[in-house]
């Protein structure tokens, strides 16, 4: 009892602390690496949310640095950083819903048509997509990003507030298989919540 | 305690040994008395001065009285949430929180006064002592110089111990 | 013990002698009762994990009955906790005699039945596993437990209880068990007890510290007896539920507890004086006090349930109303009538004397007394929420095996650890017994009170 | 919708008797979109896939609904329904607004309809019977050759159906053309008798139209108009609109039994069964005394004189059990109203003189001149259901005169009387081809199943009523291996070869345009843009729905049949029998219906709104009646007679007449599925003589007595009521108006002057510890009217179908572990004349100062900014205290973690998380539609307006008797109704709980 009060105090004036800072310094950068003193796994000692690990018995799926290898090695970095698409032309919904699609196969093959790559595993990978698309088959990506299923995240809202893909997603363009680089535990929401003046009401995010 | 030799004395009867006392007292020698139980009548004659645990009882109370009221305030503040019609801060709520670490932390200060002023836990075991003590006999260890051994020994045995040992004192 | 003047005064050596005695190898029948507590445990145990693995729907709880058998539990063994410390603490303060040679048995009982009791609110969670968001721990969501909530305030002070009466009873044991270690004779048990004697010798210095806090730890755990049952009381007296949303909660639990409490110790005392044969120690004029005291706290209990009664009569509101015509007629009219026999009525007996110093009816009374505060808390959980606002949400109860081997192991639990803890550290309290003989004095006398 | 994701389930599956769906197959579907979406939670496995679509649909956005307007197909109502699709499932049925029938409300057994469409139990591929005897999965195109094989064969061929219309029935007409298929057609619930009646008293067959909202008075002779007569959403409503609109409204409820529509009837007059033509002629009597009448013909008037010169009103009094004052008064209210309306049916009217009763209510229409007022002939239903050509067919059957027999919507094995012998029958037919979409008793006899697609999958339309065309359209790809009823006929036609068979149209969806474009020259219709911008508007809206007709009224033309009435009491078979005899008073029940909604768990545990009584049959017994027989309630109540024997347990009530047992029918399946086969209790239709009159077309009802004993067994009768009345506490609130001041528009005031102490008027000016609360942006708040709710319980399954509310079963709903969100309390309060019957919706009432708010330890529930009672289920630890502390007892906790079968488990909404076990749950006035709501409005750049968020409760209401809306606007629906004079709080003034749902005090006109 005694500790968990120590750390109860502690941790409040900690944060109360940090706090402050994250007022001044407006930009996401600088409240991100409070977030990860906070939420990454840095502060341990602080964070005893381990516990919740009892339930799930550790599913590293939902941590940080969660990086599945994917059925088809589909890279961001020839895509976004080397062909400069835009984030919506595949992922279209992320203005409209709450969801982010993920693209149909006729959308790869809208260029991929024509394109067919210029090294030997670029043409492996695209003759991957090819033959799904011939069978009328989607692609079983294995999602990155899981969250539980009682959170209500709204891409659109965030979006439309302007908040960039890189906040939450991290340099995705620089990444040539993608990586989860933020915990996405309520804590971290909370935080930028609590930063942006925007509600940190349960109903947010619950469902 | 000063002195290489320690003396002690094994008595049955109370007010043998509190004679005893008295004079290794006024003898200015360093001594312990042991009883079988909470005796105030050794404790006082050995020692006039009142324990010092009682100020770190109400230091303990004090600061759960605060620590409690901080923490529920502090964490209601941290998270504000409403719960039905209440405040955020509906101090009549707290007031259980911070009686119970009032309670808790003057608890546990004593303890850690106690076992402090104890010298407590002790593994080693003090000279002179002896199991006897613990049962139904009353003793006192005199500190003293190898010269003033006999000098106390006659003193304890005069007082009516039943048993008087010389051993080396540290 | 002055008033013992006939018989030959104890010495300090048969105090030592007859305690210490009790600490020896174990017969054959104290391991055929620890087989028999470990078996319920096994038994409990058993029960939970399964309820664990099929949800709260094995134990017989429903709407509108939400709470059940493990609150009823729950509440029954924090009531049993508090007899201890008002016997330990209380009367220290108040210099009861009386209570040296049943203070220990009580505190003992203290500690184990808040073990008991502690079990029955995770055993009662949907979810137990993550009984740990009930603490105020620091965690990344930076949520923070509800301090408006009553369930809180008894984790605060049940916790809170725990600590401090483990922390009492356990410096009161310290002279003893050093008494115990200069008699060890094994290697187990002078490690045992050499270990947690911590070194104690009985030197003056520490004598004076340690009396001193002693009494300031009686003087801490006092108003935790008063403060743990109103705090458990508020659990009901807090919500609005017709039965439960009183203001007279907390007295009455207190004074139900101490009563619970007192007939506990007596079911406890009689047997272990008779197996250790503590006659002398454990005297009638013993069971005449702790039965005075049961007769009191009968008569505050009975004011109470006449009080209920009569504020909701008075307070003209036709849900208490209601309730309170429920109980006695309702579905639970055994609960309600086995209850105001076995705390109102039975107790009555005992203002006939030669009763009161009657061991065996003493032991049938006070179990008695124990199946009747059960009832008690039986009572006020499951007619109360039987009879909510709502008549279309009425509704009964459906007892489960789960309910009742549960229940059964808590005992066993209760049980497991009495048993343990009276053969291997010493039940009575020597040194205090020692502190209320007559001094041995050369010269009679020669010390002037 | 991508049909390649969504066929499911295989020969090997079938065989099993499993499932069918692995978790595998069903991501398939479900993660069409770009999640998993939230049926997962019911694992909330960390490692999720997903599967994006192979081909982009324009409509579908993964995350957002897409709506379909359709038609419902439960009853023969034709309620226009849409249909909530989430990537490519449908999760919610609604009422569509554009609807003239029911206009947005949708009754429980529409809403459960996604429940039959997910039904583990459906038949999910073509199976033939083998040599063995067994059915074997087998491929549509032997299928279709075994028909095509059978039809070469001599032999008469038959279709037997429910009720069809439209397209599906010109198929079947060119069935009789192109293969000699006789067409008949059978549904127990159809009100032949009325439409027989209206042949002879108007002019016309068919089933009036009625306006209830314009009838003052409603004389009723058994017709349960709210839960499962001709129309009850619509009719439900106009009633509603009638009571709201101030005017001295009453319904005079003449039945054995007290059914929801007696419930909610201003006067209930228990009558003896049968005895209802009496009354009727007492008061036609009474009327024509009176000197109603000018407005017939002189004729017809001295023909009702002599009809009625016998009647003596003492006796009828006597024989019907209803006082003489009351008949007087009913007679009297009729007289003094500018319309009224009387009406026949349900059981009660459904004896061997039905067609008597039903003359005796033209007559009295006339006489009151309601006809061409609230009794319209110029669109007239056109039942078709003749037992009569039931009844010839059989015989030819037996004769083995059919080689091929179709069924189709229809399940005669079950819902005949047994003792027309079907079963018998059918086994002389060379081929019985069923299409059914379960595996029900006739389908389970069918020699050969090809089972169709439910109409959430198929295209169709319904044409009911004149002017109400309303259009199916697929919501969603196929669940099983299934065909459109239409395709499945035009396959067997091209297999058999028959030239030009429906037009040469490839399937059934163009059969349907092609009738469609028919329609529409032939209603001259002349749309902007032609037929085709005529039928997308059309599968837009739902259908295409004709403005009302204005002018020309129907002539009556009364026929001399008209006068043939039998004036005597019915006759009663009780061959069979020895002793303690009961009346058997088989119902229709929203719950069960004729039988097929049995497989529903939505249903099944939904309480009856009279008896509360869940996933069981019941036998409704007067209190005396039980004494007689010595039976107590829940015991096993044995009858018998010379055609069959049900058990069922008793339910001993106050509110059935003596000597008769009510029972609903549709339980007792010995096929169907798993839920409708646990059910305790036979199907009551095998007590039933053949046919007990041969004048009319429709199966009677109330045509039979017998032998009742107690049986054996204890079948654990479960009501989850545990108060029948409110013992005398103000939680439903009604006052009894007394009109005979003429103070009816006042009604209302004169309510609230006598009760204003709990009145919204008054202020409450408790000392509060702490200060009221503020809501800046919004507040939530619920409107309830008790004096239009009619308990119809639509709001519940609508609930259990929006969030995810786990179905418990029989054994848990025992033991009082329903999870029900939203609940109707029904209570009867008062006797005699004070008898009222309470309903009243209780769900979370958000309370402002929510009694369980404070004590939850961990936060799991707390008060949002909006008023919101929230609730975060993950958080919850389940102490469970605050369901103790809930005054309302709303909160539902979960004591399993509820399986659901996977196939069911397709409906499951995305936008709510499922529960798991250990954790407490309740309403939440549907938080996720008033996140889309926010959403939306957000996407607008304004405020949330009134009317933008409804709930699924108020969304579902047929009366309209909920509505839900911002508190902090002044000008919301739900605020008005909070100002109304009978708005009170539940509870509020006695612990000042603050709660956001306001109801409206009930109130019954009477004497």
């Amino acid at each position: 009892m005694l500790v968990v009060i120590f750390l109860a105090l502690v941790s409040v004036a900690w944060r109360w602390g940090g706090e402050l800072k994250a007022e001044t310094a407006q930009d996401y950068h600088a409240v991100g690496v409070r977030q990860g003193v906070w939420n990454n796994g840095q502060a341990a000692l602080w964070d005893l949310n381990f516990l919740d690990y009892f339930h799930y018995f550790g599913p590293p799926e939902r941590a940080r640095g969660h990086q599945p290898e994917q059925p088809i090695k589909f890279s961001h970095v020839t895509h976004v950083q080397k062909n400069q698409m835009d984030c919506q032309f595949c992922h279209w919904s992320v203005d409209k819903a709450a969801y982010a699609a993920i693209p149909e196969v006729e959308t790869c093959m809208g260029c991929h048509l024509q394109v067919s790559g210029t090294e030997q595993w670029q043409k492996d990978e695209i003759n991957k997509l090819k033959k799904k698309n011939e069978a009328g088959q989607p692609i079983e990506w294995t999602k990155v990003h899981v969250m539980p299923d009682h959170v209500r995240f709204n891409h659109k809202r965030h979006v439309k507030a302007g908040v960039t893909c890189q906040n939450c997603h991290g340099q995705i363009p620089e990444m040539q298989v993608v990586e989860r680089v933020s915990s996405m535990k309520m804590g971290w929401c909370i935080d930028c919540h609590r930063t942006q003046g925007t509600s940190i009401d349960c109903y947010t995010c619950h469902k | 305690m000063a002195g290489d030799k320690a003396v002690v004395g094994v008595f049955t009867y109370l007010d043998d040994v509190l004679k005893a006392i008295a004079k290794v007292k006024s003898a200015q020698l360093d001594f312990r008395a042991y009883a079988p139980f909470g005796c105030p009548e050794i404790t006082e004659a050995a020692d006039e001065q009142r324990s010092p645990v009682r100020y770190f009882n109400i230091t303990g109370a004090l600061t759960g009285l605060v620590f409690g009221f901080a923490l529920a305030i502090l964490c209601s503040l941290d998270y504000p949430l409403r719960v039905s019609a209440k405040d955020v801060v509906s101090i009549p709520g707290f007031v259980v929180i911070g009686y119970e670490c009032t309670i808790l932390f003057g608890g546990l200060a004593t303890l850690l006064a106690v076992l402090h002023f104890c010298r407590l836990p002790d593994i080693l075991r003090k000279v002179g002592y002896d199991p006897r003590f613990t049962d139904d006999k009353f003793g006192i260890v005199v500190s003293c110089t190898g010269s003033q051994s006999d000098d106390v020994q006659s003193t304890l045995k005069s007082c009516g111990a039943d048993e008087v040992q010389v051993k080396d004192g540290l | 013990m002055a008033s013992t003047a006939k018989e030959k005064e104890l010495t300090y050596k048969e105090v030592s002698d007859s305690v210490l005695k009790m600490l020896e190898v174990p017969t054959g029948g104290w391991y055929v009762q620890l087989l028999i507590c470990v078996s319920l445990v096994l038994v409990g145990a058993s029960c939970w994990t399964y309820q664990i693995l099929t949800g709260m729907s094995a134990s017989g709880k429903s709407h509108p009955i939400s709470w059940g058998c493990y609150i009823t539990n729950f509440v029954f063994w924090v009531g049993i906790a508090h007899s201890g410390t008002l016997i330990s603490a209380v009367l220290l303060l108040f210099r009861a005699r009386f209570r040296m040679s049943i203070y220990r048995l009580a505190e003992a009982m203290t500690v184990f039945a808040v073990m008991t009791a502690g079990l029955f609110p995770l055993i009662h969670l949907g979810r137990p596993w993550f009984f740990y968001w009930l603490m105020p721990y620091p965690n990344q969501r930076t949520l923070w437990p509800n301090f408006r909530s009553p369930l809180l305030w008894d984790v605060f002070a049940v916790s809170t209880y725990f600590t401090i009466s483990a922390v009492f009873f356990f410096v009161g044991l310290v002279p003893d068990i050093a008494a115990a270690r200069d008699r060890a004779k094994t290697f187990f048990r002078k490690m045992l007890y050499g270990i947690t004697s911590l070194g104690w010798t009985g030197s003056n210095s520490q004598w004076k510290h340690y009396m001193a806090a002693y009494l300031l730890f009686a003087a801490f755990a006092t108003p935790l007896v008063v403060s743990v049952h109103s705090v458990v009381s508020w659990d009901f007296a807090m919500s609005i539920v017709p039965g439960w949303h009183a203001t007279i909660f907390p007295p009455y639990f207190v004074a139900g507890a101490i009563f619970s409490g007192v007939a506990m110790v007596i079911t406890l005392a009689i047997p272990l004086r008779k197996v250790f044969k503590l006659e002398r120690i454990i005297t009638t004029e013993h069971f005449d006090a702790m039965s005075k005291l049961i007769m009191f706290t009968s008569g505050i209990v009975t004011y109470a349930y006449i009080t209920e009664f009569y504020v909701a009569w008075f307070s003209n509101n036709s849900f208490e109303r209601f309730q309170f015509w429920f109980r006695p007629f309702g579905d639970f009219w055994v609960a309600f009538w086995g209850m105001t026999f076995c705390n109102c009525i039975a107790p009555l007996s005992l203002w006939y004397k030669p009763l009161r110093t009657n061991i065996a009816f003493l032991f049938v009374l006070s179990i008695i007394i124990n199946i009747g505060m059960w009832l008690e808390r039986f009572n006020i959980i499951f007619t109360s929420l039987a009879r909510e606002y709502i008549p279309s949400a009425w509704g009964g109860y459906n007892f489960s095996w789960i309910d009742v081997g549960i229940t059964i192991g808590a005992f066993g639990w209760f049980g497991m650890w009495m048993t343990l803890f009276v053969k291997f550290f010493p039940a009575v309290a020597i040194s205090e017994i020692k502190e209320i003989l007559p001094y041995p004095l050369r010269d009679k006398h020669a010390l002037h009170h | 919708m991508s049909n390649e994701l969504v066929k499911i389930g295989s020969k090997r599956e079938l065989q099993n008797g499993s499932n069918g769906l692995s978790r595998r197959q069903f991501l398939k579907i479900a993660g069409a979109g770009s999640t998993a979406l939230g049926v997962a939670a019911c694992t909330d496995s960390p490692s999720q896939k997903v599967l994006p679509y192979v081909k982009g649909e324009d409509q579908q956005i993964p995350g957002v609904s897409t709506w379909f307007s359709s038609t419902c197909m439960e009853c023969t109502a034709g309620c226009g329904i849409l249909v909530r699709t989430r990537e490519g499932r449908a999760v919610k049925l609604e009422g569509n607004p554009d609807n003239p029938i029911n206009r947005g409300g949708l009754c429980a057994l529409g809403q459960s309809a996604l429940q039959a469409h997910y039904d583990p139990d459906r038949i999910r591929e073509p199976l033939a019977r083998d040599s063995a005897g067994m059915l074997k999965p087998i491929s549509w195109e032997d299928a279709y050759a075994k028909v095509a094989e059978a039809l070469k064969a001599k032999g008469k061929r038959a279709i037997i159906t429910g009720e069809v219309s439209g397209a599906e029935e010109e198929l079947i007409a060119e069935l009789g053309t192109a293969m000699q298929f006789e067409h008949v057609v059978y549904d127990v619930s159809q009100p032949v008798a009325l439409a027989q009646a209206s042949e002879a008293a108007y002019g016309s067959y068919g089933i009036p139209e009625y306006r209830f909202d314009r009838a003052e008075v409603v004389l009723n002779f058994g017709a349960d108009f709210f839960e499962t007569w001709i129309s009850p959403c619509g009719y439900a409503r106009d009633w509603a609109a009638m009571r709201r609109s101030g005017k001295v409204h009453r319904v005079i409820h003449v039945e054995p039994r007290l059914s929801l529509t007696g419930a909610n009837a201003d006067l209930w007059l228990p009558s003896q069964p049968g005895s209802e033509i009496a009354l009727g002629l007492a008061v036609m009597k009474r009327l024509l005394e009176k000197g109603r009448g000018a407005n017939l013909s002189s004729d017809v008037r001295a023909k009702l004189a002599e009809l009625t010169r016998s009647v003596d009103l003492d006796k009828v009094s006597a024989e019907c059990g209803v006082s003489r004052e009351k008949i007087l008064l009913a007679v009297d209210y009729l007289d003094q109203a500018k319309t009224s309306l009387v009406i026949a049916g349900g059981t009660a009217a459904s004896t061997d003189n039905a067609l008597s009763l039903q003359l005796v209510c033209a007559f009295l229409n006339m006489l009151l001149e309601n006809v061409g007022e609230s009794v319209l002939l110029e669109n007239m239903r056109k039942p078709r259901s003749s037992l009569s050509k039931v009844a010839t067919l059989i015989a030819g059957m037996k004769k083995g005169e059919y080689g091929v027999l179709f069924l189709r919507g229809v399940n005669p094995a079950y819902a005949l009387p047994s003792s027309l012998e079907y079963n018998y029958a059918r086994k002389t037919v060379g081929l019985t081809v069923s299409f059914a979409t379960h595996l029900d008793e006739s389908a389970a006899a069918a020699d050969l199943i090809l089972p169709a697609s439910t109409s959430l999958e198929s295209w169709g339309d319904a044409r009911l009523v004149p002017g109400v065309y309303s259009l199916i359209q697929p919501a969603m790809g196929t669940i099983f291996n299934t065909r459109t009823f239409g395709d499945a006929v035009i396959e067997i036609a091209r297999k058999a070869e028959i030239k030009n068979f429906g037009g040469g149209k490839k399937d059934f969806a163009e059969y349907l345009k092609a009738s469609w474009e028919k329609l529409y020259s032939n209603l001259g219709l002349n749309a902007a843009g032609g037929f085709n911008s005529f039928w997308l508007r059309s599968v837009e809206r739902g259908g295409y729905f004709k403005e009302a007709a204005s002018g020309e009224r129907v002539k009556v033309k009364v026929s001399a049949d008209a006068f043939q009435i039998r004036t005597e009491a019915p006759a009663f078979d009780h061959k069979g029998t020895d002793g303690n005899l009961v009346t058997v008073y088989p119902y229709l029940s929203v719950k069960s219906f004729d039988g097929r909604s049995a497989n529903r768990p939505w249903l099944q545990e939904l309480p009856d709104p009279i008896t509360q009584v869940v996933w069981d049959s019941w036998a409704e017994l007067n209190s005396a009646t039980a004494k007689e027989l010595g039976v107590v309630q829940g015991d096993m109540l044995q009858l018998r007679n010379y055609y069959g024997e049900v058990n069922v347990p008793a339910y001993v009530t106050d509110y059935v007449a003596d000597g008769v047992v009510a029972i609903p029918i549709g339980q007792g399946h010995t096929a169907y599925g798993r839920y409708a086969k646990q059910i305790a209790g036979g199907n009551v239709l095998e007590l039933l003589p053949p046919r007990s009159s041969s004048e009319i077309e429709a199966v009677s009802l109330l045509s039979a007595r017998a032998q009742a004993t107690r049986g054996r067994g204890n079948p654990k009768l479960v009501n989850v009521d545990g108060s029948r009345t409110q013992t005398g506490r103000d939680l439903a609130m009604y006052d009894l108006v007394s009109t005979s001041a003429a103070a009816a528009a006042a009604s209302t005031e004169h309510a609230a002057e006598q009760h204003g102490e709990h009145g919204a008027e008054h202020e409450h000016k408790i000392k509060q510890m702490y200060e009221q609360r503020e809501h800046p942006l919004y507040k939530w708040g619920l409107a309830v009217d008790l004096a239009t709710c009619t308990g119809c319980s639509a709001c519940v399954v609508a609930c259990y179908a929006e969030n995810n509310i786990s179905v418990v079963g029989k054994k848990a709903c025992y033991e009082g572990r329903e999870m029900s969100w939203l609940r109707i309390d029904r209570y009867f309060d008062g006797g005699g004349e004070e008898f009222h019957v309470s309903f009243m919706p209780m769900m979370c009432q958000q309370c402002g100062n929510a009694p369980c708010e404070p004590v939850c330890p961990v936060y799991a529930t707390y008060h949002n900014e909006e008023g919101l009672n929230a609730m975060i289920y993950n958080r919850c630890v389940g102490t469970r205290y605050c369901s103790n502390n809930c005054s309302y007892k709303v909160r539902r906790f979960n004591w399993y973690e509820y399986d659901i079968p996977e196939t069911l488990a397709l409906q499951l909404n995305p936008d709510v998380v499922r529960r798991t076990g250990g954790i407490m749950e309740k309403c939440t006035f549907c938080v996720q539609r008033i996140t889309e709501g926010k959403d939306r409005a957000k996407d607008l750049g304004r405020k949330v307006q009134d009317g933008d968020i409804q709930p699924a409760c108020v969304q579902g209401c047929p009366t309209q008797a909920l509505a839900f809306g911002d508190l902090n606007d002044p000008n919301s629906k739900v605020s008005r109704l909070g100002k109304d004079n009978r708005a009170y709080k539940v509870l509020d003034h006695h612990i000042n709980t603050q709660p956001s749902i306001t109801y409206l005090r009930d109130f019954k006109y009477r004497a």
